[in-house]
């Protein structure tokens, strides 16, 4: 497992809506190491404050040695990420983690909601070129309004996988929830649920899974200090009763070794 | 072209803290750097002046419960609540890997009691490569209603001499910043026994979510590290290096190599690197590499003639 | 529209300190504030709490040499020595301003000795527009070897007793944080009559100019103060407003309203701005109004509802 | 004395050689209050990390409400002001400090060594301005090397002072330092030398004026915490053997009044 720090120059930025920026950065290393689920920390300012790198999950890589990520604004790192510009430089460190576990041999269903999305470009097309079929294949995206969701609506369309959207106001794609849309378009017996979202979402998803007896495989988050296993700062409580840290044990999990509020 | 290099006389960064060399004054703090294995791969670990692994108890422990970090103004706190494999597991999976490096493996032990302190280092004392023994008494002691050992001079006696009668290799007593005046703990440390001692340790502090109307630690309080704590970590090593005649090793937001010297000016004979490692893994490196620079460009016959060099009319 | 907005019942923001009112919790922190009339064109005074003047000792004092200030991360330490007027010209010279405004003027004081605070106090004890008396117990006691009047539970109480006794105001007694159970000075000096506590001073640290291998400051030690040490001022607000019944006043790293309301969540009855008004002299003023703005929108009955009112598990 | 915050919108940024760059600002208040000699505090970083602002005299004001500043990048928050661009707004405090003691009736010897001429331009203008003749006032520039005085010899030229450039490698102008300059030139008598500078030229213009009888103002710097008497963190020995705050007493003091090593 190799790991890389670059100074990697960002060559494109896009804002897909107020909230919601997509950068593009020259990260060859970690492009090509990276897998599906694993994510990078960056270092939002040159100054000691904001102190801590930010976690975000590889978005997609390409084979001229890109990466992207995708993210929100939430506080004051991502504010400062916002203000990147293009041919500026990112100190990235990555890819780390464990990422997902790609079934090849069974039916993939896969889950984002909202930011939740982020990795699932990356899986998608790993699934899509690893498999010879993937007509049977569901992406099922949701999230809060029309300006998170329709702005990524053409990049998952092309992988000829069946495409869901919903938001929870309905301005965009089916209104509702996607455990709703997994509940009524019932993937096939055998399939994995590769998902990544809000907690209550994966939550929900792992009740469904377990009742229809499907592997479910999640992305989970907590707070990070350094990403790679040095600080213990990222426990999530397990099933056994201890902890499981996200960084180097996740941040994918099967969601039975988690411990369910 | 390797050996040529770790030949070459100039510059001379070595220093000893008891009968422990270190081939340069740069080490890795406790809990900031995993078991070191985990940083193989990110820097080359033998350009350090040694390793300091994670905090080792008797019995294995699961930490506090999430979350356990929060990022502060320019700095962090920690509750990871001394989440450790244990010892025995600890020299089972651990040694071999410390041992087959080519730069001392320092052992950081803790414990809730002097008794237990004691079993941990018995078990540690005839493991090849363990190459001294750091003892963080900033833990709370049970049996004295959970004052920190590190806050009272007799407690943190009593753990230095537990510890140093029951091993060989050199002892480090790891100080609690915490404390009315930190130089009288070093010195009762001293007296007891100790080869050195390291400080700072993390100063106790918290952060509130508003939002909530709770901590946002978990266990409410942590240990501050980083940035903001270096004046602090310098008043201290200044006041400490005064006072004992044991080295020195000075910790507490060190950043870079230009730090590390400020602290081996006020005194400090090594440095500990800590939460620096979680913004850029190979900074404990960079920083000997410029300490390195330092001592050639300032034409310093060894990077010993810098310490304590303080000028204070 | 003035009359009219200060009579409007909403929000409420008032609190008390023993007999002090304050129409709203937030104070300027002795020494970031001069003698408030600095400020005058800057922001609105009369929307504060209050304001607390440079700390005052029986005779002028010139301070140290400079330099007296340095940068550090995400604060700054300073040695200003407790440059002051003295007692007397600060009666003559400052009071008739002070006296004129609507807000309380609390009047910082500072001494070598028992008898020096005691005698601060007698002068200003009969003076018009003195509303209530800070007593900073960071200064070192000349007659017992320098050790900090607020590091010792016996030396505390002994000064706060010599001012309480001699004043009718409200005596508030500003702790020092460089101790090791700052909550048992603060049960000291309530037991000795103290109104109510603030806290937290300045982190005594240190800074080294690497160059020059000399102290940055003349004084080489300096008081941590600024965003850095907020984490640590949280901590302690906490753990004495839990010990004490007495009203505590937060202070350290306030820097915007929420930085405020974090202090009161943790237990305290006010704050105080120190720093801050460095880099924004209208801050105190803005904190008042997020403040304000906070108790509406979360629709509390008056801000004393958010006192204490943390949730630990 | 009225002193003003305000978020001044940059308007113009010239970067007059490697380490010395002019900004001019928009902030109308400060510029029509300001007095040659005065200064502003300025905020380089919206993080918390550099924390304090930076003192920068004022080199220049306009009576469209402009205010320049020159200054050198010499450490963290000057390199961050390098990096603002035009358009930004920056936070500015001003004007500060007391300023020179402009006597009209007098022959006017205006001294500038590095950086310490950036106050003397809009000293210089006032002086042009309120005096019906200058011809026989003079204005000493000197600098390390041509790349400090070269781009700002035109703008000093205007007024028609009787202008003289120095630096210390011959590069520009003649070659040593302007106290080598004034001993050659010998300002009038009567003449008030104003002077701002490394410490060691003030020291020598001091005794040069006090030798010759001149009267010698002089400004200072000190490290600063609020520029405006609220630390009293930038004291500097007097001749009496106490001290002057730099921020409110000066930062023009009269040279007497100060301790001299
Ligand atoms: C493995 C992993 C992958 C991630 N991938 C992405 C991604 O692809 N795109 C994306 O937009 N975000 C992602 N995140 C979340 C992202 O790291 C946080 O949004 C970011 O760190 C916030 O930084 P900030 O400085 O803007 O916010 P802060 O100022 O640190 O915090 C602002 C607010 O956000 C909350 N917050 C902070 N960190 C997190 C977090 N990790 N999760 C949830 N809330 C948080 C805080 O509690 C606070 O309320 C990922 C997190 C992890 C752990
Ligand atoms: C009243 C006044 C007016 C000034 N006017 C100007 C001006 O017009 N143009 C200009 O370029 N500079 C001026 N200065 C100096 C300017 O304030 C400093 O250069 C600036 O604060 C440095 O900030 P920094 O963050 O880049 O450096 P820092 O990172 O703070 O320091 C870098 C190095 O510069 C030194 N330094 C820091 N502050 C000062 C200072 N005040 N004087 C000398 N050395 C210092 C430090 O000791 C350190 O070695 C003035 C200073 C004062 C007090
Ligand atoms: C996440 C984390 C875990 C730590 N764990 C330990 C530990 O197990 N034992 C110990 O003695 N110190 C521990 N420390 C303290 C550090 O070793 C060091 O003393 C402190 O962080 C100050 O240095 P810094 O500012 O460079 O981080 C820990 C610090 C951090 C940030
Ligand atoms: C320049 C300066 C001068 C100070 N002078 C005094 C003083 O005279 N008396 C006192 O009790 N505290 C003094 N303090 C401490 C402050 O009142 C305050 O307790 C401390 O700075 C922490 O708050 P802050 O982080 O908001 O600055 C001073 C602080 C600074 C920065
Ligand atoms: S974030 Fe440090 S161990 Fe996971
Ligand atoms: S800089 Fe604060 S008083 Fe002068």
């Amino acid at each position: 497992m190799s790991q890389y720090q670059e100074n990697a120059t960002i060559t494109r930025y896009e804002r897909l809506s107020q909230d919601n920026i997509r950068l593009t950065l020259q990260a060859d290393s970690i492009a090509a190491a990276a897998k599906p689920g694993q994510f990078v920390m960056i270092r939002t300012s040159t100054a000691k404050d904001p102190l801590l790198r930010r976690p975000f999950s590889i978005h997609q890589t390409s084979t001229n040695g890109r990466i992207q990520i995708l993210f929100k604004i939430l506080g004051r790192g991502t504010e400062l990420l916002a203000h990147a510009q293009e041919g500026e430089q990112l100190p990235v460190f990555g890819p780390l983690g464990h990422g997902f576990d790609i079934r090849t041999d069974r039916p993939a269903c896969i889950v984002g909601g909202g930011m939740g999305i982020a990795p699932m470009l990356f899986l998608a097309k790993r699934i899509s070129r690893l498999k010879s079929n993937v007509a049977s294949d569901f992406i099922l995206f949701g999230g809060r309004t029309r300006t998170e969701v329709e702005p990524l609506s053409d990049d998952f369309r092309q992988f000829g996988m069946r495409f869901y959207e919903a938001t929870d106001d309905g301005s965009y794609g089916e209104k509702g929830f996607v455990t709703q849309l997994i509940q009524r378009l019932k993937p096939p017996k055998g399939s994995v649920v590769y998902a990544c979202g809000p907690e209550s979402m994966l939550e929900q998803l792992n009740i469904y899974c377990q009742v229809k007896g499907l592997e479910c495989q999640v992305s989970v988050e907590s707070v990070m200090a350094c990403g790679m296993g040095a600080c213990l700062g990222c426990n999530i409580p397990a099933k056994d009763g201890g902890y499981v840290h996200v960084c180097y044990e996740g941040p994918v999990f099967n969601a039975e070794e988690l411990a369910w509020k | 072209m390797e050996i040529v290099r770790e030949r070459d006389p100039f510059p001379d960064l070595r220093v000893n803290i008891g009968t422990l060399r270190l081939q340069n004054p740069v080490l890795t703090a406790s809990g900031t750097f995993g078991y070191a294995r985990e940083f193989a791969n990110l820097l080359n670990l033998h350009r350090l002046g040694g390793v300091i692994v994670k905090g080792i108890s008797l019995e294995p422990r699961h930490g506090n419960p999430p979350p356990r970090i929060v990022e502060t103004a320019c700095g962090m706190l920690n509750a990871i609540g001394l989440e450790n494999v244990g010892v025995d597991r600890f020299i089972q999976e651990k040694i071999p890997y410390l041992r087959g490096l080519q730069v001392p493996a320092i052992v950081n032990i803790l414990g809730d009691s002097v008794e237990e302190y004691q079993e941990v280092t018995e078990r540690l004392a005839s493991i090849e490569g363990v190459a001294a023994i750091e003892v963080n008494i900033s833990c709370p002691n049970v049996k004295k209603g959970g004052v920190a050992f590190g806050a009272n001079p007799d407690m943190a006696a009593a753990v230095t001499h537990a510890v140093k009668e029951n091993c060989d290799v050199p002892v480090i007593v790891k100080l609690s910043p915490n404390v009315s005046d930190i130089s009288e703990i070093a010195a009762a440390v001293e007296d007891a026994g100790a080869d050195g001692v390291s400080l700072i340790n993390t100063l106790i502090g918290m952060a509130i979510n508003l939002e909530k109307r709770k901590p946002e630690l978990a266990n409410v309080i942590g240990g501050l590290s980083g940035p903001a704590i270096k004046p602090v970590a310098l008043r201290m090593v200044y006041q400490v290096a005064r006072r004992v005649s044991i080295p020195v090793i000075g910790i507490g937001g060190i950043d870079n190599s230009r730090d590390a010297l400020e602290f081996i000016v006020a005194g400090a004979t090594a440095v500990q690197v800590g939460t620096a490692n979680f913004i850029n893994p190979r900074v404990s490196e960079e920083i000997a590499e410029g300490i390195g620079e330092y001592v050639k460009t300032e034409k310093l016959p060894s990077i010993r003639d810098l310490i304590g060099c303080l000028e204070v009319d």
